[in-house]
């Protein structure tokens, strides 16, 4: 809340169609090709997905002042290798049975899910 | 009985690290159990297959809905692997993971 | 370690060029623009630049097994909308000189400064 | 006398939240005093500019070597906020915050 975000108005912004900002949205793994794990074949893992646009504060719950500053710059005109990103800043584990060389296993897998967003 | 789905509970005694037992309330002996699930409506079961034969590996209640338990039956897929053949399923009705209803 | 990944033996890859994996660098954030802030006018920030690629264990020292996955996906060829991305994963704070209604104020701001980055 | 940066250390009295005295090691009495810096080899100083005159805000040690701190000599810069203009430097050469070496 310390920064000055430029206040965007557009149209596009507004709506909620494939212009939404960043957000979670879910997405199905398939976990065939990962021949060790047994249980499940396949499981909602999650994706971030949406541009990252001013104002930060009012539509995304989790970014940084890095990421404010950057923004600044790019909408300043100064080019940027890397422009800021929708990740999943938030991620939970999964139990699932696997295979290993000892016989079979239960295992948490940590961070399989994303459950929260955020522009970095 | 409740709103809890049941299913079989079995873990092989042999090569098993870990357990399902969790995922529910078990009742009933020493050979053969039944788990009311706490997590989800959903049964899994694993067997491996040997010249022709299946022998039950694990079977209990798997931890969520939304993995793909969207059969009532136990319609199994194999997996190749480590030089074995497992059947797994999940299905989502009373108890549906005791036997494997179409073998994949 | 658990995952499998393809090793994409390219040539491009090996190179320590504009095709070097996600990595941090060094870029400096003018300060001019907030207008709150005395000193410092500019500071280094840095930033994560750079593709995700495998294999993620021997390049890039933060990832997650989520990040693993997608990237798996997209390797066989399902589109994602949103492609992993190489973002900071940890920060810094930066001590700054700013003025408010108050007057002259010594502060810590958070998250100033990219320290690690990771591909997410 | 060491190898550490010297620079003049004040602080304003009034409408002065936090310090900077945390970024070198403070000598001298009440009215002016020299900090070694701990931090960095940079000074830096705030001054209120008001009718052609300039007073000092605040003067010592910056945490840092990287932000800008390339001239020998206090050359200000103005900022323009909440009614005032306020001239700041970074500079790295010892007492190089004592004054102002040339307003901008």
């Amino acid at each position: 809340a310390h920064w000055q975000e430029k206040r965007k108005v557009s149209r596009q912004n507004r709506s909620a169609g494939p212009q939404a900002c960043c957000r979670l949205q879910e997405l199905t793994v398939d976990l065939h090709y990962e021949k060790f794990i047994i249980v499940p074949k396949r499981y909602i893992a999650n994706n971030c997905e949406g541009p990252c646009r001013f104002p930060l504060s009012t539509r995304i719950p989790d970014y940084s002042s890095h990421t404010v500053l950057l923004m600044g710059m790019q909408e300043r005109g100064a080019p940027l290798r890397r422009s800021p990103c929708c990740v999943p800043v938030k991620y939970s584990d999964k139990e699932i049975i696997r295979i290993t060389t000892e016989g079979i296993q239960v295992t948490m897998f940590p961070n399989m899910v994303a459950e929260e967003c955020g522009c970095r | 009985l409740s709103w809890n789905r049941s299913c079989v509970f079995y873990e092989h005694p042999h090569n098993l690290q870990g357990s399902m037992r969790h995922r529910g309330h078990v009742l009933g002996g020493t050979e053969s159990s039944t788990i009311l699930c706490n997590s989800s409506q959903c049964c899994f079961g694993i067997w491996n297959q040997s010249h022709g034969r299946l022998q039950a590996v694990m079977q209990g209640c798997w931890g969520s809905d939304r993995d793909g338990c969207d059969s009532p039956a136990c319609k199994t897929s194999p997996i190749h692997t480590m030089g074995a053949i497992l059947q797994r399923c999940l299905c989502h009705s009373d108890l549906c993971n005791a036997n494997v209803s179409w073998l994949g």
